[in-house]
């Protein structure tokens, strides 16, 4: 199947009530390739996020990965199946040690888990790949910590190494940086570089420096609808981007 | 009119604060800057007393308000922005808005329902949704507008532009020199430092619960240094 | 096994706590002034008391009563109110030896095939009251009643008996729910049908909601025939609201005899309150084990004196001439009782008309008993 | 708003943040030196009964951990799952009825008794999960609580089997043919073994892989659904197992009564259940235990005490619910570690 | 047959009117503060014994009440200072523990003041009688005023909800507690005086019922479940779905009672149909309230959306 798109969206949309949240949506993103969603607030970013990952149904439209429709499938099916989500207000296992949070998200994935006796929070090899995650957003001296206790920016940390840890070779990301002083932006932007070599991400995001450096294609959406998509510069000179969204801060 | 000393706290018996010092003055704006995890939010709680501290001082007005219940910390004209938005996820726009307004301060810009609404349109369209419905972007604005409505004489905005659109947020920094030159004082946490440059008068650097640098933002862009020791910009 | 052969044990298990504890307080206060009237001695034996609660519990109450024969080693246990509890402690209690006197309850298992030579029933077989109200409405040539009751073993138990002696139509059969609080529906159907008369049996708050419901829906000039529903426990609450309501029970305060009376005014004098049918039965209680241990010569040992001087129950009952049947539940009179308001201003039933004379139930065939 | 108990933390001791949950944590090790403790005093009851020439206290003792075992039932679920059943005394008389109702038929032999009664409680744990899991939080006590009810009144209305009047069980189960049963020293021991099994099985199930993604799903349902769970399945489970030990329970709560009736799977015995989880401190499976045991035994004790010994229980249990964070075993923790962390 | 049939629905809404009324103070307390109170039916006892007391005293139901109502004011701020103000912030399981131990203390303290016996309240001369309905049918005047009780209460409760500032507090807190003071609003002054008000209600339920119930020990505990499955079925927080819901618990379960057996005899032979409608009756609401949670599985007017 070559040049099979990663990920095909084709007339996606989704209302709440009155209020087209998305509308007619389609995008095509091949594999390996970061491709940032930017818009402004209540554009429906987000929205559209939900419907990728399942976890809104959409009214109309179909999502294909890899070829196969996964519109109806649920969302666990569809991480299965190698699509991840990290979420714009932080949802992580509060209760839990961080470690656990990521270490969950690998068990997830390796063998089933109606295994009722063996003790999981001591099952090396899902400690280990957790870790790794952690290394990747630096907060492996946060590892034992209850998460709740995490500090902000720490949590939008920690919601990057869950979606790493699924082992999805998508992820879509709704405003990691949000939250993040700037060396955690620096360092996870950085991170974004590497992972692009072996994954496809959807980035959503506000921050402009961020998503010139990273993108490969940026999608402009304005109340529910795809008004501009291209190269970043092709985007960043599109007049009609600057009124709607970037304004002149951006420009400047 | 607020003035911090020596301030002390912790979570459990994991300390954070270690003798926070900082003060704004009437109409002074005043950054709160530091890395995730310095303290910078835990500063923020421990003023408003949603955090008791465990030790210093909290004065407002020089009347000590240490530990006292956040109510009257607000009620002597502190608004909180907080970190994480925190609206009313079961009250609509408009009642998030008006639940907790008050106008019994004289003088300067008083903010109404229309206001606000002006200052973010996109509000004022979704007035009759929850507030758990909004995205994350207009929950913030809500959460900065529900913070004007309490009409402060000190605006504290922890991470306010957090997923705010660049169009958005450059509204914001403008409202905020509208407050400023309506003679009141603004504390703010926001990680685009130089936009605060543009009007804030003093900055305070917090690192691991310490004040690690404070100065004039003539002394902050003299020292370009101060950045990239503790910011990383 | 019991260590204490001088002095006799009694435990008293009542229901106290909860809605029935009115009962059972009756019933412990009628039987505690008894024993106090005999000096603390029954049968001239030292007598101690031990009085627990059971809840209205079946499992605690089984605990309790095997705690009552097998740790306090107690030698009768008194008890209980109701009768789902009598199934739960009748077979620990007995099964340890010692003797089981119902001063209320009177299933009707136990007094047919389920009848056992240490359990004794001092008041009467439940069906026999509902029978009271059926042969009372037979009598009357009521053409048409109206039954209801609340929709457990009991209230069927109880419908069962009022047909057993009422052969006339039967208009309408009305199970309603335990703890029923609002009748309206119920007596918009008895003021739709116009009934000749109404038998129920409410007993506790039911019965208060529908007797001041009954009378407010204007009703009350259909006949109101009930069971443990309109007595001195519910009265205080329903007052005037009951006021010409039917009951039918083996005794009532106004029985005339000396004992009776005396029993009476003592009990008003002690409690505050008119003594009820849970008063006399707890005092006839204590009466009969006295009776009992007399005739066993106070020898507690000798179970066997002890159980026919049980059977005998030679002792004069505040309703006057009772026996025991062969399935140890009692041979008596049994009344049709009418709700008056007393000159003092307190409530109490008061007996209209003997119903039968020496009635024994209707399971006393099914007994096998040596 | 959050039904959420506080995890058996595995590695990680920090204390849970307060106000959202209900109090911190017995560390795994903590909680099973507590229960080996408790097991063994259990175990030398008897010889304490001989001592002091008390055999009742066995009996007692025995209805205490049938309880201890209906209440460890349900901890997996409602402490670990934040599934708030109030209905768990259906299971607790389905288990009991099971015993009564074939002993009635001549079937006295236990094995198959328990064998019936764990298989109509999965049964019944099944059908009614499935519907109740759609709901959740306050939705879910009170899906329970209706299908709870719906059990007693069925029972109540049941004359073949005594109806309200319940039935009087005239021999205890039978062992293989054997009547052990009827000696009172067996069917503790019985009682206290299975009680056993099950605690260290539960502990297991809750460390396990499975546990943890029950404990996930509780803590936050969307996050586990993003990493790729489907938290009904596992949630389901935990329920049917619980709704089945805690059949278990009822069985052995027949053979110690000797008699069984609707009133036991009324709403107030399903309300007790849970006061003695929460009593003990919930989500650290040796808590339901002692509050079983703390709760039950007060009972015993105020009830010889005075008339009005109820009144003296609310206090407590009111004071244990205000000042105590965790119950029962959450003081003793705080006891232990001194720590000052109200976590 | 027909007119029976209006006239039973009647009594279905006039008895989900008497439920709504028990359930108002439960709809404050449960639905907006988001507090489980397990204690709502013990305050419902206290109010009808305050109201017997009261009106034992002065002779005159009016002027008991009149008593009865500030006196259970009182008593609910009194709780919530000693108790309750300590759960708002627990977890749901502490306050079901706490109320748990509430209902024990007060089911026994009355006990011991009033004695087990249940008492009695007179119904004042001018609202006692009834007025002649359909044909046969005599209604009481009572009736007619517990349902105006009803009404208005339903009514206020939804304008103080729904459309006043302390309303929209009262969510804000439930939710979040520490923002709203961090906004300058005493939240802890407000929610003692709004339990007060739900203890109130709860007791003006008690007094309003006294006259055609029996009140007694433990009173409250019947009530108690029926309250909470009225709330839970209407949407937790919602205060037109807690009506409508009590008007629904009402109808049902006087239809079911009455007609069900009717209907059943039309399926099955006669003695078969009573004994399943004697088993249903009893289960109706129950199978109501899980049909409900089935199709709804948050009632029928979810207020409380999911917080984010
Ligand atoms: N459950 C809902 N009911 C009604 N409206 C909703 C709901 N969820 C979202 N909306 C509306 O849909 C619009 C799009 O929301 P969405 O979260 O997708 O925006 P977004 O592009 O992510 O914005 P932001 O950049 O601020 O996160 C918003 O205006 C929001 O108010
Ligand atoms: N509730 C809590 N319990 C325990 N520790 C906490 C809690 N909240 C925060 N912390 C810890 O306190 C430290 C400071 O937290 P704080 O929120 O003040 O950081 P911050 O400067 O606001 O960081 P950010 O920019 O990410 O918001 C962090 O290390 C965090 O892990
Ligand atoms: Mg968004
Ligand atoms: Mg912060």
């Amino acid at each position: 199947m070559a040049g099979e798109p990663h990920l095909e969206v084709e007339g996606l949309s989704k209302s709440f009530g009155a209020l087209r949240v998305t509308d007619n949506i389609s995008i095509a993103v091949p594999r390996g390739e970061l491709h940032a969603v930017i818009g402004p607030n209540g554009a429906g970013k987000t929205t559209l996020i939900h419907q990728l990952s399942g976890q809104l149904k959409s009214d109309f439209g179909r999502i294909r990965l890899e070829g196969a429709d996964i519109t109806r499938l649920q969302m666990p099916e569809r991480v299965r199946r190698g699509l991840a989500r990290s979420f714009q207000i932080t949802s992580i296992l509060d209760g839990f040690s961080v470690l656990e949070n990521v270490a969950l998200a690998v068990q997830a994935r390796s063998g089933s888990s109606f295994r009722f006796f063996a003790r999981a929070a001591s099952e090396a090899a899902l400690n280990a790949e957790a870790m790794e995650a952690l290394a990747r957003v630096n907060l492996i001296d946060r590892a034992h910590r209850t998460a709740a206790n995490l500090s902000h920016g720490e949590k939008r940390q920690l919601e990057i190494a869950i979606a790493l840890a699924t082992g999805a070779e998508l992820l879509l990301l709704d405003e990691p940086l949000a939250g993040t002083s700037h060396e955690e932006s620096a360092a996870l932007v950085a991170l974004m570089q590497e992972l692009k070599a072996s994954h496809t991400i959807i980035l959503v995001e506000h921050d402009m420096e961020a998503v010139f450096a990273l993108a490969d294609r940026v999608s402009v959406l304005v109340y529910g609808r795809i008004i501009a998509s291209g190269t970043p510069a092709e985007v960043r000179d599109d007049p009609a981007v600057r009124a709607a969204y970037l304004g002149e801060e951006e420009a400047a | 009119m607020l003035a911090v000393e020596g301030l002390e706290a912790a979570y459990g018996d994991s300390r954070i604060l270690f003798g926070v010092d900082l003060a704004v003055g009437a109409g002074e704006v005043v950054t709160l800057l530091g890395r995730n995890g310095m303290g910078k939010t835990t500063t923020i709680k421990s003023i408003f007393g949603l955090l008791k501290p465990r030790g210093g001082r909290v004065a407002i007005d020089g009347e000590d308000f240490t530990g006292r219940p956040p109510h009257l910390i607000a009620q002597k004209g502190l608004g909180l922005v907080p970190e994480g938005r925190r609206v009313f996820p079961t009250l609509t726009v408009e009642e998030n808005l008006v639940a907790t307004h008050r106008t019994e301060r004289a003088g300067a810009a008083k903010w109404t329902l229309a206001s606000v609404y002006k200052l973010f349109p996109s509000l004022k369209a979704r007035r009759r949704n929850l507030g758990s419905q909004l995205s994350g972007g207009e929950q913030q604005m809500l959460a900065i507008g529900r913070a004007l409505m309490t009409n402060p004489r000190l605006v504290v905005l922890d991470e306010a532009t957090e997923g705010l659109a660049p169009l958005v947020r450059a509204e914001i920094w403008k409202c905020l020199e509208a407050i400023k030159d309506a003679g009141d004082a603004i504390l703010v946490i926001d990680k685009n430092v130089d936009a605060l440059t543009r009007f804030a008068d003093r900055h305070v650097v917090i690192e691991k619960g310490r004040v690690a640098w404070t100065g004039t933002t003539e002394e902050l862009k003299a020292t370009p240094d101060i950045k990239d020791r503790f910011l990383h910009v | 096994q019991d260590a204490s052969d001088e002095t006799l044990d009694i435990g008293l298990m009542l229901t106290l706590s909860g809605p029935g504890a009115v009962l059972g307080e009756q019933g412990r206060d009628g039987f505690m002034l008894a024993v106090e009237e005999m000096g603390g001695k029954l049968g001239g034996v030292e007598t101690n008391v031990t009085t627990v609660d059971d809840e209205l519990k079946p499992d605690v109450a089984a605990n309790r009563a095997r705690e009552l024969v097998e740790r306090d080693g107690a030698d009768f246990v008194v008890g209980p109110i109701f009768s789902n509890i009598m199934a739960a402690i009748a077979k620990p209690v007995t099964d340890a030896g010692a003797f089981l006197i119902s001063p209320n309850a009177g299933p009707s298992v136990f007094a047919g095939e389920g009848c056992n030579e240490n359990l004794f029933v001092v008041s009467y077989q439940n069906d026999q009251v509902h029978e009271v109200l059926g042969k009372y409405a037979q009598d009357q040539g009521f053409a048409r009643v109206f039954l209801m009751a609340p929709n457990y073993q009991a209230g069927k138990d109880s419908l069962a008996g009022f047909k057993r002696s009422y052969k006339g139509e039967v208009t309408n059969e009305i199970y309603t729910q335990l703890g029923q609080l609002d009748f309206s529906a119920e007596l918009a159907q008895i003021a739709a049908m116009q009934p000749d008369a109404v038998f129920t049996f409410m007993p506790g708050g039911m019965g208060v909601n529908l007797v001041k419901q009954y009378r407010q829906a204007g009703l009350e000039t259909i006949p109101f025939l009930s069971a443990f529903t309109v007595d001195e426990t519910t009265l205080p609450a329903q007052q005037d609201a009951a006021v010409g309501f039917f009951g039918g029970a083996t005794w009532a305060p106004n029985m005339d005899n000396e004992k009776s009376k005396a029993f009476v005014a003592a009990y008003e004098e002690k409690y505050g309150s008119v003594p009820g049918l849970y008063a006399m039965q707890g005092y006839d209680a204590a009466q009969m084990i006295d009776s009992a241990v007399k005739a066993a010569g106070g020898d507690l040992s000798d179970t066997d004196a002890i159980r026919a001087g049980l059977e005998a129950a030679d002792f004069d009952s505040l309703r006057g001439e009772i026996a025991m049947g062969p399935n140890h539940y009692p041979v008596q009179d049994f009344y049709l009782v009418k709700v008056a308001k007393r000159d003092d201003g307190k409530y109490q039933t008061e007996i209209q008309e003997t119903i039968f004379e020496d009635y024994s139930d209707a399971y006393v065939d099914q007994c096998k008993m040596g | 708003m959050t039904l959420a108990a506080s995890d058996t933390k595995d590695d990680a001791a920090e204390p849970a943040i307060e106000n959202r949950r209900g109090f911190g944590i017995v560390s795994r090790e903590g909680a099973a030196v507590a229960a080996t403790i408790l097991f063994a005093a259990l175990a030398l009851l008897p010889l304490l009964a001989s001592a002091i020439d008390d055999p009742f206290l066995i009996v007692t003792a025995t209805r205490i951990m049938v309880f201890a075992l209906a209440a460890l039932a349900l901890d997996l679920v409602l402490g670990f799952g934040a599934m708030v059943s109030f209905g768990h005394a259906a299971f607790l008389g389905i288990g009991a009825y099971s015993v009564a109702i074939l002993s009635s038929h001549g079937v006295e032999d236990i094995l198959v008794q328990t064998l019936v009664a764990l298989g109509t409680a999965s049964l019944f744990a099944l059908i009614t999960g499935a519907i109740s899991l759609r709901t959740s939080g306050v939705y879910f006590i009170m899906i329970t609580l209706a299908f709870g009810q719906m059990a007693y009144f069925f029972m109540i209305s049941l004359s073949a089997y005594g109806g309200d009047d319940g039935m009087t069980l005239w021999n205890r189960s039978t062992v293989l043919g054997s009547d052990v049963l009827e000696s009172d020293l067996v069917l503790f021991y019985v009682v206290l073994a299975a009680l056993v099994l099950a605690f260290f099985a539960l502990r297991a199930v809750v460390g396990s892989r499975f546990g943890r993604v029950l404990r996930g799903t509780r803590d936050n349902a969307t996050r586990m659904r993003a990493i790729g769970f489907s938290p009904y399945s596992y949630q389901l489970t935990a329920y049917v197992m619980s709704g089945a030990i805690a059949a278990l329970a009822g069985v052995f709560l027949a053979n110690q009564t000797e008699f069984v009736s609707p009133a036991y799977m009324n709403w107030q015995r399903s309300g007790e259940l849970i006061v003695m989880v929460v009593i003990g401190g919930m989500g650290t499976l040796v808590g339901p235990i002692a509050g079983a045991i703390a709760l039950l035994l007060a009972e015993e004790w105020l009830a010889n005490l005075w008339e009005h010994y109820k009144l003296v229980l609310g206090v407590l249990i009111v004071c244990l619910a205000l000042f105590t964070r965790g119950g029962i075993a959450g003081a003793a923790r705080r006891l232990f570690r001194g720590g000052r962390h109200g976590g | 047959m027909f007119n029976l049939f209006i006239l039973q629905a009647l009594n279905g809404i006039q008895f989900g009117i008497l439920l709504f009324l028990v359930a108002a103070g439960l709809t404050l307390i449960f639905g907006i503060m988001d507090l489980i109170n397990l204690a709502h039916g013990v305050l419902y006892m206290v109010g009808a014994y305050f109201v017997a007391m009261f009106t034992a005293m002065t002779g005159d139901f009016f002027l008991g009440l009149a008593i009865a109502l500030p006196a259970a004011l009182l008593f609910g701020i009194l709780l919530e200072i000693l108790i309750f103000r300590r759960l708002y912030e627990r977890d749901h399981l502490d306050q079901v523990l706490a109320t748990f131990g509430l209902i024990l203390i007060l089911n026994e303290g009355v006990k011991m003041i009033w004695g087990a016996a249940p008492m009695s309240v007179q119904i004042p001369a001018i609202l006692s009688g009834s007025v002649p309905l359909i044909g046969f049918v005599q209604y009481p005047i009572f009736r007619i005023a517990i349902i105006v009780a009803g009404l208005a209460t339903a009514l206020g409760l939804y304008v103080l909800v729904n459309h006043t500032r302390t309303g929209m507090l009262l969510r804000a807190g439930a939710t979040d507690g520490p923002m709203v003071s961090a906004l300058g609003v005493d939240i802890k002054r407000l929610f003692m005086l709004v339990f007060g008000l739900g203890a109130m209600l709860a007791g003006f339920a008690g007094a309003m019922v006294a006259p055609i119930l029996s009140v007694e020990p433990g009173m409250g505990d019947s009530i108690l479940i029926l309250t909470f499955v009225v709330i839970v079925i209407g949407g937790v927080g919602s205060v037109r779905g807690a009506f409508v819901a009590a008007i629904l618990v009402g109808l049902v379960d006087t239809l079911g009672r009455t007609f069900g057996p009717i209907l059943l005899r039309s399926a099955m032979d006669a003695s078969a149909a009573g004994q399943a409608g004697r088993t249903l009756a009893p289960m109706l609401i129950y199978i109501l309230m899980a049909v409900v949670l089935f199709l709804r599985p948050s009632g029928l007017f979810p207020a409380r959306a999911a917080a984010v």
